[in-house]
């Protein structure tokens, strides 16, 4: 069972190394999402794909052991419901759902734009945990199939 | 004005896989040609001939930007297209284990 | 600031649904019947205080062009009502129904986002923020279709994923066109600028947005979908895509975008006719040839919306006013019957007629509450159903186009037919000995909701009454009907 | 609003029939008792008095005007009378629903006539069909449903074309609004015709003219014998005929094109209706296709265009309505009696139940217009009326009206026939052995049928002097009519008086019978060797030409009904192979609609 976990050595060794690198950059797109092309989605994407690649590398007994998938989900409701509730801050504060609620700081510099960079902190989240769980749950259904089939 | 014929070109592409296809994998990536060409023209509107990149650098003039609106509003779209392919290939996954089959055609049982 | 809260309530709840449950089926039906409850609430009460007014909300504190805004007129409160009021009792349906599916609270999360999707079509002034709700609902639609884990309900949630899908991109394709040609996403300045361009834009985009927003209203020929999706689907569900959601998606958008946006144009009320009256007699044919009890409902579902999309190509404050009032009590009957088809087919564990008969004295809430709805969808009085067709007839003689009254009243007949048919295999004839040994208990909650709508299919008879009249639907025919209107109140001028 | 005494006429009935839900039985019959009682009472301050409008929302609403006074009155009595014999006898499954529907009937029977505004005739006409629906399904049997289905499909659906006619008529004449007492629409142009035929077609679903009468045998077959004496035979003919008289007389002028197209409609419900009854072997059922037949000689009255025709046909309705009820009262007094309807198991019961054999007996002879009782009457002033129009048409017409005529004299011989059938296999002839302890009919039974067969001889009697001076003359306003030939009912009486002496006298002379057991091939008749009173019936319906026509009949392919619902299926079927389950073909519809809708709209 064990031998058809995975990916080759060469392959895992990569993955391990790069892996950390590409949730960096990910990170990175997501914290200048309001200076740079990029952003929540962007960055998200690039992470959920980190993860992928360790799945893909590693298989899904790996990733059950190295993951919190139930985390995961809840991650990703928690993140959908602080998304709303700093726009219902914004419409207690501000002037509207979604109002900008903190100080604009200045052009070009890292905190700055008020409540974007946190929002785009939040959908990063959502999508990267998002894009990964669905993956993983089509994931799992490939692994039903093959048990029913045999 | 031919950019935008290809761009319709893959429009029809996408129609010609959903009407003749059927295979449920060819279907869904039908659909998703179709949304590309959709989203493709979107971008194609927004583009401003000799514009550059809409993002706020330093020492660069406004003016002479592409329109913004159209890459928000695909980066929209992208996701919800991912989500329904999502959708769709888990039904696929699901149909195969009831049905066995990937083919279209013999997925009919519900019909009259 | 009522309207951001009906679409922020079910996300909320939605989301925190997801959160906290795990095994705890009780607290996602104690938010989502809060949020829902909540929800009904504040839609009533924005419809009540907005009456003849327009309310705009800007998003983000952000000025009109530059936002998504959310516009509060009498037309989009009275479909929040309907939306939240069918949301509520498939709701309290929902909670010893939906108890024989594994993992339900999978199954409210999604019943919420249905709702957030559905009141962000209808809240929403953007056209671009439209189909993202209208994307939102679908989604969970799909989802929600396909939520019984059978092989037909794999199967008709993909057939619909993938006509929705197509449809979908029709429509986003039409709004592409539209950007580029005013440059705005916003409704109210699209109508603006309109008229100022060639008018064959109009025909184009209308053409398309028919196309992509009649699939969702499942008008023939658009409609192959729905058969398949509001018949295997949980009951409660197809409560809502029948009762609700086609309306919402379909024909409020319509409505919304044909009126106040591309301003009447003549050429497509007519298209509106022609379509309407398909829709109504083959929808109905096709009904009456029918053995599945959910199927036959989901088949009259598409000739109820002929009936619909006739009173509003009409475009007489007549026509409209059958139009809109014919959509609010379709979405109380049709939730109504397929609640009952949802007991039937629970307590006999078929949704062939011919398998069933003689449950009238088994099942009498359901026998009683079925006849009510039956009766009324047939369009006989004191029912409300008799009172919007009788409407939309007088109106289609009216506007001098007495053809179109008599089919629908052939389609009507050919209703009562079907309806009579059903009431005759499923309730009375002959008890079927083998069916009565699965008879499951009817629980209270899903009694009340059936009751509560029967009820209403009564109660809202009276809003033809021209006091109550002046309050609920007249603004409703008076924003449809003022076209420029839409823009000046949404742009302020 | 104001509400004034005629809206009691239906608020009454219906708040007494919303407080019966919750009585027990009993309380239930009495409270209907005394609506029934009130209502006589207030009908009869309605005749006598002023009569005063109710006004809601500043119309016109209920009105009464000489007609619907006079559909009112018999209405009140009828219900009155049937409600006498089902105080008692009323199937014990059914008593509780019964007592709910009855009033409420009476309470949407009242306001359909009482209405000039459209909208609420139309309303109301709906919710006497719906009665009728919940009266059918009260029995829950396989034929029952089959009933109750077809005959809310035939009457319900008939609703539509009253909405669509009445509609038409708004739009015709936008002058008078919706109020329909004083109209006059002329007969011109496609519309007022379209709108003509609409309400023509809901009054005969509604009264059971030909060709939508097939739901009347089947209802007085399945449903509860009261409801069949009180719905299709009474209640259900005085508002189709009403409506068929409102149309006609008030709203709009006809043409003698209708007239002659109604005469023949007429004709062929007497004919087709007393055909079908002739074979049957059903008791009620039997009774159903009379209440069809009788149905044209009222359609022919009315819809001849003469005021002495008119006058002959509002009075046959009235007549039909009291021996109909009375004959079905009086079967479904047998029928409780002995349990069972069919006429090949029951006979001799005559001399068990002779009060009942003597109002079934009046009831059979008034409907076979034997003078001097009622039915001879009014078909008498009918035919002369027919008679009357023929003279002042062309030659051609006169040919087709005569034919019609005879028709119709031969459906009235047919219908003696068919009740001689009735009579004899019910009360005469041998009893079957298990009919032996049967006794009469309870006490408030057989005064039911008793005051019907009063109302029978009186109406025949009395007709120029009680009926027709009272309430149908004024509703044509004639202040008298003078040309009913020679017929005199006290003369008719005197004649049949002395037949009947010459009669007993040959009996007196001849009256040593001699009475001895009947012996079959030197055995004597056994049970099975019984002559019952439909075998000589069996004759006819193996004569050569009627054979196929009755078998088709029986197979239902002459239904109207059968046939709409054979043709809906098979369009239902087309359509629904289209729908073959393949996505492909799905998106195909799709794109080609889009296709269409883009080349379309320009």
């Amino acid at each position: 069972m064990k031998p058809s976990e995975g990916m080759t050595l060469i392959v895992k060794t990569v993955t391990r190394i790069s892996v950390w690198l590409i949730i960096l950059y990910g990170i990175y797109i997501i914290l200048h999402g309001h200076l740079s092309p990029g952003g929540g989605f962007a960055g998200g994407v690039i992470i959920a794909l980190a993860l992928l690649n360790v799945l893909l590398a590693y298989g899904r007994g790996f990733i059950t052991r190295w993951l919190n998938i139930g985390f995961l989900h809840d991650l990703e409701s928690s993140s959908a419901a602080i998304f709303l509730a700093i726009g219902i801050l914004g419409m207690a504060v501000g002037g509207g759902f979604l109002a900008n609620f903190i100080s604009h700081g200045k052009l070009f510099n890292l905190l700055s734009s008020g409540t974007i960079p946190l929002l785009n902190i939040v959908i990063g989240l959502k999508v990267c945990t998002g894009l990964f769980v669905v993956v993983w749950t089509l994931a799992i259904f490939h692994l039903s199939d093959k048990g029913e089939k045999q | 004005m031919v950019i935008y014929i290809l761009c319709f070109a893959l429009l029809l592409v996408g129609i010609y896989g959903i009407l003749t296809k059927r295979d449920l994998i060819k279907i869904i990536l039908s659909l998703g040609i179709m949304g590309y060409a959709v989203n493709l023209m979107f971008i194609l509107f927004a583009y401003k001939r000799g514009a550059g990149y809409a993002i706020l650098v330093k020492d660069k003039a406004v003016t002479a930007m592409v329109d913004p609106l159209p890459q928000a509003l695909i980066l929209t779209s992208i996701v919800i297209e991912l989500g329904i392919t999502a959708m769709l290939v888990a039904l696929a996954i699901r149909l195969f284990e009831k049905y066995k089959t990937f083919d279209i055609t013999k997925i009919r049982r519900l019909s009259g | 600031m009522i309207l951001p809260f009906l679409i922020i309530i079910p996300l909320l709840a939605a989301f925190l649904i997801t959160l906290i449950s795990g095994g705890r089926d009780s607290w996602a039906i104690v938010f989502s019947i809060l949020a829902v409850i909540s929800l009904l609430a504040l839609s009533v009460f924005s419809f009540l205080s907005t009456g003849s007014q327009t309310f705009i909300y800007e998003m983000s504190g952000w000025k009109i062009p530059l936002t998504i805004c959310l516009v509060q007129d009498a037309l989009s409160t009275f479909m929040l009502v309907i939306v939240n009021l069918i949301a509520l009792t498939s709701l309290m349906f929902s909670v010893s129904y939906i108890r024989q599916y594994s993992a339900p609270w999978k199954y409210y999360a999604l019943f919420m986002l249905l709702i957030a999707g559905m009141n962000g079509v209808i809240a929403t002034g953007d056209i671009f923020n439209l189909f993202v709700f209208m994307e939102i609902a679908l989604f969970s639609a799909y989802a929600l279709v396909a939520f019984g884990g059978k092989a037909e309900e794999y199967e008709a949630s993909f057939k619909y994923a993938v006509m929705g899908s197509v449809s979908s991109t029709l429509i986003l394709l039409g709004i592409g066109i539209l950007y580029s040609a005013t440059s705005t996403l916003t409704m109210a300045k699209i109508a603006e600028i309109l008229p100022t361009l060639d008018v064959k834009l109009t025909y184009w985009v209308g053409a398309i947005f028919l196309a992509g927003f009649g699939l969702k209203a499942a008008i023939i020929p658009f409609h192959a979908w729905l058969p398949d999706a509001h018949s295997s689907a949980p009951a409660p569900i197809s409560a809502m895509l029948s009762g609700v959601f086609i309306k919402s998606l379909g024909v409020y958008v319509l409505i919304r975008l044909f009126f106040n946006v591309f301003g009447g144009v003549a050429v497509f009320n007519e298209v509106f006719l022609v379509i309407g009256a398909i829709s109504m007699i083959i929808g109905v044919f096709l009904a009456l040839g029918q053995w599945d009890i959910k199927r036959l409902l989901a088949y009259h579902s598409i000739s109820q919306i002929g009936y619909i999309i006739i009173g509003i190509g009409l475009a007489t404050n007549l026509g409209i006013l059958g139009g809109v009032f014919h959509l609010f009590n379709h979405a109380i009957f049709k939730a109504l019957l397929f609640y009952n088809a949802g007991v039937l087919e629970m307590t006999t564990g078929t949704r062939d007629l011919r398998q069933m008969g003689g449950l009238a004295k088994k099942l009498p809430t359901t026998s009683f509450t079925s006849m009510i709805a039956s009766l009324s969808i047939a369009g006989l009085p004191p029912f409300n159903g008799f009172f919007s067709k009788l409407i939309i007839f007088i109106a289609a003689i009216q506007a001098g186009r007495p053809v179109y009254a008599f089919l629908a009243g052939l389609g009507s007949l050919l209703t009562l037919a079907s309806f009579m048919k059903m009431q005759r295999y499923a309730f009375y004839g002959k008890e079927n000995k083998d069916a009565d040994k699965t008879l499951a208990k009817v629980s209270t909650a899903m009694k009340w909701a059936m009751i509560s709508l029967a009820v209403l299919c009564l109660l809202t008879s009276l809003m033809v009454i021209p006091g109550i009249r002046e309050l609920t639907l007249d603004p409703v025919v008076a924003v449809i009907m003022n076209k420029t209107g839409y823009i000046a109140e949404v742009l302020g001028r | 609003m104001a509400i004034s005494e005629i809206s009691y006429l239906i608020l009454v009935p219906l708040i007494v029939a919303l407080i019966n839900i919750v009585l027990p039985v009993i309380l239930r019959k009495l409270l209907t008792a005394g609506t029934v009682i009130y209502l006589a009472l207030l009908t009869y301050r309605l005749y006598t008095g002023d009569v005063t409008e109710t006004l809601i929302l500043d119309t016109v609403v209920f009105s009464v005007d000489k007609l619907a006074l006079f559909i009112l009155i018999f209405i009140q009595v009828l219900s009155a009378i049937i409600l006498l014999f089902s105080l008692k006898g009323v199937k014990q499954e059914f008593q509780k629903a019964f007592f709910v529907l009855y009033p409420m009937t009476i309470a949407f029977s009242n306001g359909a006539v009482v209405s000039v505004h459209s909208i609420s005739l139309i309303i109301f006409w709906g919710l006497t069909g719906i009665m009728l629906y919940l009266f059918a399904i009260m029995d829950k049997t396989k034929e029952a449903s089959d009933t109750a289905k077809k005959t809310m499909i035939i009457v319900g659906g008939s609703d539509v074309f009253l909405i669509l006619g009445l509609v038409l008529i708004w739009f015709l004449e936008p002058g008078y609004g919706w109020n329909l007492s004083n109209n006059q629409v002329l007969l011109s142009g496609e519309l007022a015709y379209i709108a003509f035929f609409c309400i023509v077609i809901a009054a005969f679903a509604k009264a059971g003219g030909f060709p939508l009468h097939s739901w009347v045998p089947d209802f007085a077959k399945d449903a509860p014998v009261e409801s069949a004496a009180f719905l299709p035979a009474a209640l259900d003919k005085l508002l189709g005929i009403y409506l068929l008289a409102r149309i006609s007389l008030t709203i709009f002028k006809l043409t003698p094109f209708v007239h002659i197209l109604l005469i023949t409609l007429g004709a062929l419900t007497v004919i087709t209706g007393v055909m079908m009854a002739m074979i049957q072997h059903n008791g009620r059922k039997l009774l159903g296709y009379h209440a069809v037949s009788q149905v044209g000689y009222m359609i022919m009255g009315i819809g001849s265009g003469s005021i002495l025709a008119i006058v002959g046909g509002l009075f046959h309705m009235v007549n039909h309505t009291i021996y109909k009820s009375n004959l079905f009262l009086a079967l479904g007094a047998v029928e409780k009696r002995t349990g069972t309807n069919d006429l090949d198991e029951l006979g001799g019961l005559g001399t068990r139940m002779p009060l009942t054999f003597l109002a079934a007996l009046i009831g059979a002879f008034a409907i076979s217009g034997i003078p001097p009782f009622n039915g001879f009457y009014s078909k008498w002033m009918i035919y002369q009326g027919i008679l009357e129009i023929a003279r002042s048409q062309s030659a051609g017409y006169q040919i087709w009206l005569l034919i019609c005529l005879i028709l119709v004299v031969f459906g009235s011989a047919l219908t003696l026939a068919s009740f001689m059938k009735f009579i004899h296999a019910i009360f005469l002839g041998k009893r079957p052995a298990k009919l032996a302890d049967i006794n009469e009919a309870p006490f408030n039974q057989w005064l039911a049928t008793g005051l019907l067969s009063i109302l029978c001889i009186g109406f025949g009697l009395f007709a120029k002097e009680l009926p027709l001076k009272h309430f149908i003359l004024p509703v044509m306003n004639q202040p008298g009519l003078n040309l009913l030939g020679a017929y005199s009912p006290l003369m008719l009486i005197g004649l049949f008086g002395l037949a009947l002496l010459i009669g007993l006298i040959i009996y007196w002379i001849t009256r040593k019978v001699r009475f001895d057991e009947v012996y079959l091939g030197g055995m004597e008749a056994l049970e099975k060797f019984r002559i019952t009173g439909t075998a000589f019936y069996n004759e006819i319906r193996n004569l050569k030409p009627l054979k196929g026509i009755y078998d088709s009949a029986e197979k239902k392919y002459l239904d109207i009904y059968d046939l709409g619902k054979h043709c809906s299926f098979g369009i239902a079927k087309l359509f629904s192979t289209i729908h073959n389950g393949q996505m492909l073909f799905y998106n195909l519809w799709l794109v080609v609609g889009l296709l269409i809708l883009l080349l379309v709209i320009k």
